[in-house]
């Protein structure tokens, strides 16, 4: 069994582990690092239920390589609230009803946290387009394109109010 | 200082009861990657299983060979039929009446199916000996269509009945046959046929389709050797029924079998079956006594478990030249698969099929479906609707539109011409069904207005007039009714289990609660909306009241989630316990007002004396009282379990209305506007009422314009990964415009008739009567599904209307 | 599934030589790289077996091949063959080969029946066409080069007494005629996995 | 769905990847983005001994101006290209295009050389790299050479590539002045590939046409250049009878494969479509 030295910060943490070259980064996080947030739906890197953020990109983690985030920085849904606050995405697919079995929903908030980076000010064509990469089998996506206008929002707010 | 007083309002809104939009109480874990799925569970010492599967669809099993899998360090066991068979597990008995192989007992019979199972110690060890498993195979010749199955020198699929001339649904006639059901009065409506001026016929395929939840099927067992007790978490949309499945199989107890649904990431049916990748990790649990895990892959999960529809259809009416129907008549040819897996309650082998006379006064109908076995994958279950409900809304809704075009009238004058009036309810059906309550016309008149049903066949006109148009416009018109909350268990059982449901509520010293369901949520929100309900029966806020499900040690017992029947059964169950629960604390408010029960009255929260608005005990005054100060001779403690059996189905109707665009070119449509009206009687959380219909709409979407599972003439599954299987993203998904009618269920405690599945049942019609509308005046009737720009240009270019 | 092929190969050599180096298992063996035959089960039944690679795609087929009928005169046969992986996903082919003479050129012909079953057919079937023109296209321009490298050794031979190659031709040229090109498209089926797979 | 052992290996320089392919011989493959790959392996298609990381290659990413060359290294990711200032301004064809490529997180991982390389003819950029007339530049253990893109597309899954060749870099010419441009296709959802698709650079010389170039996608054993097509127009003011012919000579080279997109017909049918779409709309862009 080919095993490799993997250092890598994840969600805030130095942490290095000890991992087979063929270890799926999915099965690496919710296996050995028990972080079961990010789901596997389809494993051909069609539903992004396994979105997670690598070095700021949104990445899906079972079509990558646990050894290939060695020196990266890793952040995943367990990782988005900061200081026991919710982040914008999280509470607006709360207020806006944006989740219902919550399967898909870890990789929607990433991939949206991302997308709201690469587009403060999204369109919900763009919005759409953006999400694209994530299947929901509940919610229709209205609601969760809904839940990324109006985390945007409150992006903005904060960036104004600490600006 | 003294609180102010609050307003009834105020007490009101508080409760976040029936009718508010209440947030969602399970929402805090989901969004914090908290939610725990049957993949996320980890026991000490757990192993992990995986399949061997056959890579054909029909063969005898020549040879097979595990010893290179032992080989694999960390591989515990390899297990075939031949391992099963002295404990008699190698075949299962089906919710059909059939039996299934666990594992492939001498022959397979589908692509795919179960032939072996591999025990590791991970899931890439148990990876690597699946592949490293050799099989040898006869190859046999493969049924793929249900008509040539019945042919007389079809191969004989199922060895295993050989002789058997009778099934569990009546006489067999042919060795691939499954059943022959009939309802309604052949007579009659041959007679109204005989008699009419004007018939109809029309021959649609529903398709195969899969229900494809984002999280695939699986289990982890965990089998004590020293309590001898069995917890399995399941991915199971009725856990109860389950634990007594797996006892009967077992021969565990079922007082020492423990079934828990975890967090389900979406069932639509496909979590309803039992499925042989459960059975055998319980059994693999059971011999090695340590913890086994198996999760299905998603190639697994289209392939094999719990497909959907696949009905041949015949339609015929009977009508006036004026356009009332006078008799309808239906033959269906339904491929089941291999194995007989529908989950249809028992004295029902095609479901509630014969809702097929939808929203319409048909004074005469009969409908007759024969079901055949085919070498495909079992399963035939109730997808996002009622059991077969959607095959008769598209059926009857399809055969309305024919008969409309052949009279040459609008859909929806004809619709208005035969819809069962507001006063004939309730109003009994040529097939025996008591519609409940419902009010088409109103429903229709409000959708026509909303999108200027006028102004858009004036513009349709004005483009067919047009030969530089680009596109096709087509209008989709449905107005259906649905059949759930299956059910009076007089008709109504699976497995001899009648299909009630139950609640079990306990109000704490304190005033806050725990109620506990038959139920198990996959994404509907039942921690939420069960809560209200309580909140408005007892007066406690929905906040302090916690709802629990799925854990068969705690809940009690019901017959889970499916066919719509959580709030229709369950949600009775939670009123009618609350109302026990209401009765004693009357007693007690009444002991404690020092008045006579009949000189309090009950006010949002509390019960006050009759005209006094001061004096007064709310429920958590009661609840102290309950358990420290009872009144003399009535017990302690304020609880109560009702376990509750539907007097009949409830019937919630829709009115959908769909503006689609066909581009010549290409066969590409585009869905310009959807606009589903649904009167789901009481509605008792607005928000996730919306969340459900969009939700359901978009699986319909789904189904008519894509998915589809494509066998060639030798049984492979062509198209069986999320790249081929249609699952729509936000780019092609459409925007959703809902709107309601509320007509109460009389015979509901609250008159709710739930909701979930009637935007799926509804919706998919729908969008076929827009595509075919588009070609209607090209003298097209019907187009089957699904309508992809492939089929629809195909379509486009033998009408000669291709650019 | 079940796919067609109709090949038509000019040979550019002569029928002869085309002949002689379908008469040589060697030769034929190394112009199907990974493809070894195995024991004789039959009168007209081989076992053989075939490794292949191609892009990053490996796959490894046991198959039988049977000859169904010899016309030795105008050099064509039909056989039906068969192969498997270990796992049961298989492949089956009637072939009718045929090499035809026009002005002391030579074509080879080949027209075939595939079916495929399993792995193959679910997630690469539809490819098949396709990639096993470029197989197919792979074998003969090895065998071209075969056949011209024998040069005009064989054409002085011609009509004279039996040369070694023709002597090897009497022994057993059929099976190897048919077993070449079941090679060739046993490869193709394997390449045909490619055609479908995940976002690239 | 689990991929099988292999041995990883992650070298700095091209140099290094080379030595690796060569000393580790055909048991070693090159990860790129993975995402053709990776789902291979997970089926047990490929079963590689050895995989050879070059993501972490700094001199195969991003893309730099030299004279009038513009030079995309073959491991700049498709929403690189999509972001890429330069490419913008003088090679739009191909940033608009690589939007309609899979989804945005694969966008992150996909590289424009892997989706090269691979020879796929699903892919989209040999047909974009066709219309642009660009060229590969390819490392082996013999050196460096340089092949045009329409010398190195020579069969299904079959490019100029040798066993231990690592296609290093895209070059392109900036479009001339003014020049028009469209990617078209046709797919039955996001992240499917193309049922049909064409890419069209167009320029003009007053209101004839002096330069066109029309490419198909997923048409054929590899992306195609209708010729004929663009003779029809070269020299010529498009007019809406000129450009259907021209989209019915381009039909004449399709050999589209069936599978559940739509058959040969259908399929040669929408090529036609989309050649006539993106023509119309690179002339509209075209000044």
């Amino acid at each position: 069994m080919a095993k490799q030295i993997v250092k890598m910060n994840l969600n805030g943490q130095e942490i290095e582990q000890l991992v087979d070259s063929r270890m799926l980064l999915v099965h690496f996080l919710r296996e050995q690092m028990s972080l079961t947030g990010a789901h596997i739906g389809c494993e051909t890197s069609h539903c992004g239920a396994c979105t997670v953020d690598i070095d700021g990109e949104s990445v899906k983690a079972c079509t990558h390589l646990a050894v290939q985030c060695d020196g990266c920085d890793v952040k995943t849904v367990e990782g988005l609230a900061e200081g026991g606050a919710l982040h914008a995405v999280q509470e607006a697919f709360y207020e806006e009803h944006g989740l219902q079995c919550g399967f898909c929903t870890p990789g929607m908030l990433m991939r949206s946290y991302r997308f709201l980076q690469e587009n403060p000010n999204p369109t919900e064509d763009e919005i759409r387009a953006g999400l694209s990469g994530n299947l929901c089998r509940c919610t229709g996506y209205q609601n969760i394109v809904k839940a990324v206008k109006s985390a945007a929002v409150k992006l903005q707010q904060k960036e104004s109010a600490t600006a | 200082m003294n609180a102010p007083v609050k307003t009834p309002e105020e007490r009101k809104a508080e409760l976040q009861g029936m009718g508010e939009s209440r947030l969602r109480k399970e929402d805090a874990r989901f969004i914090q990657g908290k939610g725990q799925y049957c993949d996320d569970i980890k026991l000490p010492g757990m192993l992990h299983m995986d399949i061997v599967r056959s890579p054909i669809a029909h063969g005898r099993i020549k040879k097979i060979n595990k010893d290179p899998a032992m080989a694999i360090p960390g591989v515990h066991a390899v297990l075939t039929a031949d391992d099963l068979k002295p404990l008699n597990l190698h075949w299962m008995p089906t919710l059909a009446g059939d039996v299934a192989a666990v594992l492939a007992d001498e022959k397979v019979h589908f692509q795919m199916q179960e032939v072996a199972i591999v025990i590791a110690d991970d899931r890439y060890i148990a990876a690597d000996a699946v592949e490293a498993v050799e099989v040898e195979y006869e190859e046999l010749p493969v049924v793929i269509d249900p008509y040539k199955a019945l042919e007389p020198d079809a191969p004989v699929l199922r060895e295993d009945l050989a002789g058997k001339t009778e099934g569990a649904h009546g006489p067999r006639d042919h060795h691939n046959h499954i059943f022959t059901w009939e309802a309604g009065d052949k007579t009659a409506a041959d007679d109204a046929f005989a008699n009419a001026p004007i018939t109809v016929s029309q021959h649609m395929y529903y398709p195969r389709v899969h229900p494809c939840p984002l999280e695939t099927c699986g289990c982890v067992a965990s089998f004590d050797p020293i309590k001898g007790e069995l917890t399995t978490w399941m991915t199971s949309q009725a856990p109860h029924v389950v634990r007594t499945v797996v006892s009967m199989l077992s021969g565990v107890p079922e007082s020492k079998v423990r079934i828990i649904s975890p967090d389900i990431g979406g069932g639509f049916g496909n979590k309803v079956g039992i499925y042989p990748g459960y059975v055998c990790a319980i059994v693999s649990s059971i011999v090695l006594g340590r913890p086994v895990k198996w999760s299905e892959d998603r190639v697994e999960n289209i392939s094999t478990t719990a497909f959907a529809r696949d009905y041949h259809m015949d339609g015929h009416l009977a009508a006036t030249e004026d356009g009332k129907i006078l008799g309808l008549k239906v033959d269906v040819v339904a491929d089941h698969g291999a194995f007989d897996a529908c989950a249809d309650p028992t004295k029902f082998p095609a479901g509630l099929f014969h809702i097929c006379s939808g929203s319409y006064d048909i004074p005469a109908a009969h409908c007759s479906v024969k079901g055949v076995y085919t070498n495909k994958a079992p399963g035939g279950v109730a997808y996002r609707c009622s059991f077969r409900v959607t095959e008769a809304v598209y059926l009857i809704e399809r055969m309305v539109d024919v008969l409309a075009q052949k009279l040459n009238m609008d859909k929806a004058e004809i619709r208005k011409k035969n819809f069962i009036r507001k006063e004939q309810f309730p109003y009994t059906s040529a097939f025996g069904f008591e519609y409940d309550s419902g009010d088409y016309h109103t429903a229709l008149e409000k959708v026509l207005d909303a999108v200027d049903y006028k102004a858009l066949r004036a513009e349709q006109e004005q483009k067919r007039n047009d030969p530089n148009c680009p596109t096709l416009m087509g209008i989709g018109l449905v107005t259906f009714t649905e059949i759930v909350g299956a059910g009076p268990s007089k008709i109504c059982d699976i497995l001899g289990v009648g299909m009630f449901d139950s609640c079990e509520i306990r109000i704490h010293p304190t005033g806050s609660a725990i109620a506990r369901m038959g139920t198990i949520t996959q994404g509907q929100g039942h921690q939420t909306t069960y809560a209200q309900i309580i909140a408005s029966e007892l007066g406690i806020p929905s906040e302090v009241i916690q709802v629990e499900e799925g854990d068969t040690s705690t809940a009690p017992y019901g017959l889970g989630t499916y066919g719509s029947r959580s709030t229709p059964v369950a949600g009775a169950a939670i009123a009618m316990a609350a109302r026990k629960i209401h009765a004693k604390a009357k007693k007690i408010a009444a002991h404690l007002l020092e008045v006579a029960e009949g000189d309090s009255d009950w006010e949002i929260d509390r019960f006050k004396v009759r005209g006094n608005d001061e004096q007064f005990k709310t429920m958590s005054d009661i609840a102290w009282a309950a358990y420290n100060q009872p009144p003399e001779g009535l017990e302690p403690g304020l609880e109560a379990v009702h376990y509750y059996d539907p007097p009949n189905f409830t019937y919630p109707f829709g009115i959908y209305l769909c503006v689609v665009d066909i581009d010549k070119g290409t066969g590409e449509s585009s869905i310009r506007r959807f606009y589903a009206l649904d009167d789901c009687g009481t509605r008792i959380n607005p928000m996730i009422i919306d969340g459900q219909i969009h939700g359901g709409l978009t699986e319909g979407f789904a189904v008519a314009m894509g998915q589809q599972m494509p066998f060639d003439e030798q049984g492979n599954l062509l198209g069986n990964t999320l790249m081929d299987y249609f699952l729509p993203t936000a780019v092609e998904t459409p925007t959703w415009e809902t709107d309601f009618t509320v007509t109460p269920s009389p015979h509901h405690p609250i008159g709710a008739k739930g909701v979930a599945e009637s935007p799926h049942v509804g919706s998919i019609p729908t969008f076929t009567s827009a595509v075919v509308d588009a070609f209607s005046h090209l003298g097209v009737t019907h187009i089957d599904m699904p309508h992809t720009s492939y089929r629809i240009w195909k379509k486009l270019k033998e009408e000669g209307v291709q650019l | 599934m079940e796919v067609k092929l109709d090949k038509r190969y000019e040979l550019g050599v002569s029928a002869q030589n085309a002949w002689a180096i379908l008469s040589d298992l060697e030769a034929v063996a190394s112009c199907m790289p990974g493809a070894s035959l195995g024991e004789k089960t039959g009168d007209n039944a081989y076992k053989g077996s075939v490794k292949i690679k191609v892009g990053p795609a490996t796959a490894q087929f046991g198959g039988e091949v049977e000859i169904l009928s010899i016309d030795v005169a105008n050099k064509s046969l039909v056989l039906k063959g068969k192969g498997a992986d270990k796992g049961g996903s298989s492949a089956s082919m009637e072939l009718e080969a045929t090499i035809e003479e026009t002005e002391g050129q030579s074509i080879l012909v080949g027209a075939a029946t595939v079916i495929v079953n399993g792995k193959f057919a679910q997630f690469g079937g539809r490819m098949m066409v396709q990639v096993s023109d470029v197989i197919l296209k792979q074998f003969v321009d090895n065998f071209i080069i075969k056949a011209q490298a024998l040069g005009s050794a064989t054409g002085d031979t011609a009509g004279s007494t039996p040369s070694e190659t023709q002597t090897a031709a009497n022994e057993s040229p059929n099976e190897l005629n048919g077993l070449s090109i079941f090679w060739a498209l046993l490869k193709s089926w394997i390449g045909s996995l490619f055609g479908k797979k995940s976002a690239s | 769905m689990i991929p099988p052992s292999f041995e990883y290996h992650r070298p700095s320089t091209v140099e290094e990847a080379v030595g690796l392919l060569s000393s580790l011989g055909s048991e070693a493959k090159i990860l790129a983005g993975g995402h053709s790959l990776l789902p291979m392996m997970k089926l047990r298609f490929a079963e590689p001994e050895h995989l050879v990381d070059i993501n972490r290659i700094p001199e195969l990413k991003g893309v730099r101006v030299i004279g009038d060359d513009i030079v995309i290294g073959a491991m700049t990711s498709e929403n690189a290209v999509i972001e890429d200032p330069v490419l913008n301004e003088k090679v739009p064809l191909l940033p608009e295009a690589a939007k309609l490529i899979a989804d945005p997180q694969v966008r992150n991982r996909g590289t424009i050389g892997g989706d090269i390389a691979h020879g796929d003819p699903a892919n989209d950029h040999p047909a974009l790299a066709l219309a642009c007339d660009a060229v590969m530049t390819i490392a082996g253990p013999s050196g460096t050479r340089k092949v045009p893109a329409n010398e190195f597309f020579l069969g299904t899954y079959w490019t100029a590539l040798e066993e231990c060749d690592i296609l290093t870099e895209i070059t392109v010419k900036a479009f001339p002045q003014g020049a028009g441009y469209a990617y078209k296709k046709l797919k039955r959802k996001t992240g499917d590939w193309a049922t049909a698709a064409c890419a069209v650079v167009v320029a003009l010389s007053g209101n004839s046409i002096s330069h066109i170039r029309i490419t198909l996608t997923n048409l054929g054993p590899t992306a195609l250049r209708a010729h004929d097509a663009e003779a029809i127009l070269i020299g010529q003011q498009a007019t809406d009878e000129l450009i259907r012919q021209a989209a019915a000579k381009a039909m004449e080279i399709c050999d589209p494969a069936e599978d559940l997109r739509g058959d040969a017909e259908y399929k040669t049918a929408m090529a036609g479509q989309m050649v006539q779409r993106a023509i119309n709309e690179a002339l509209a862009k075209a000044s």
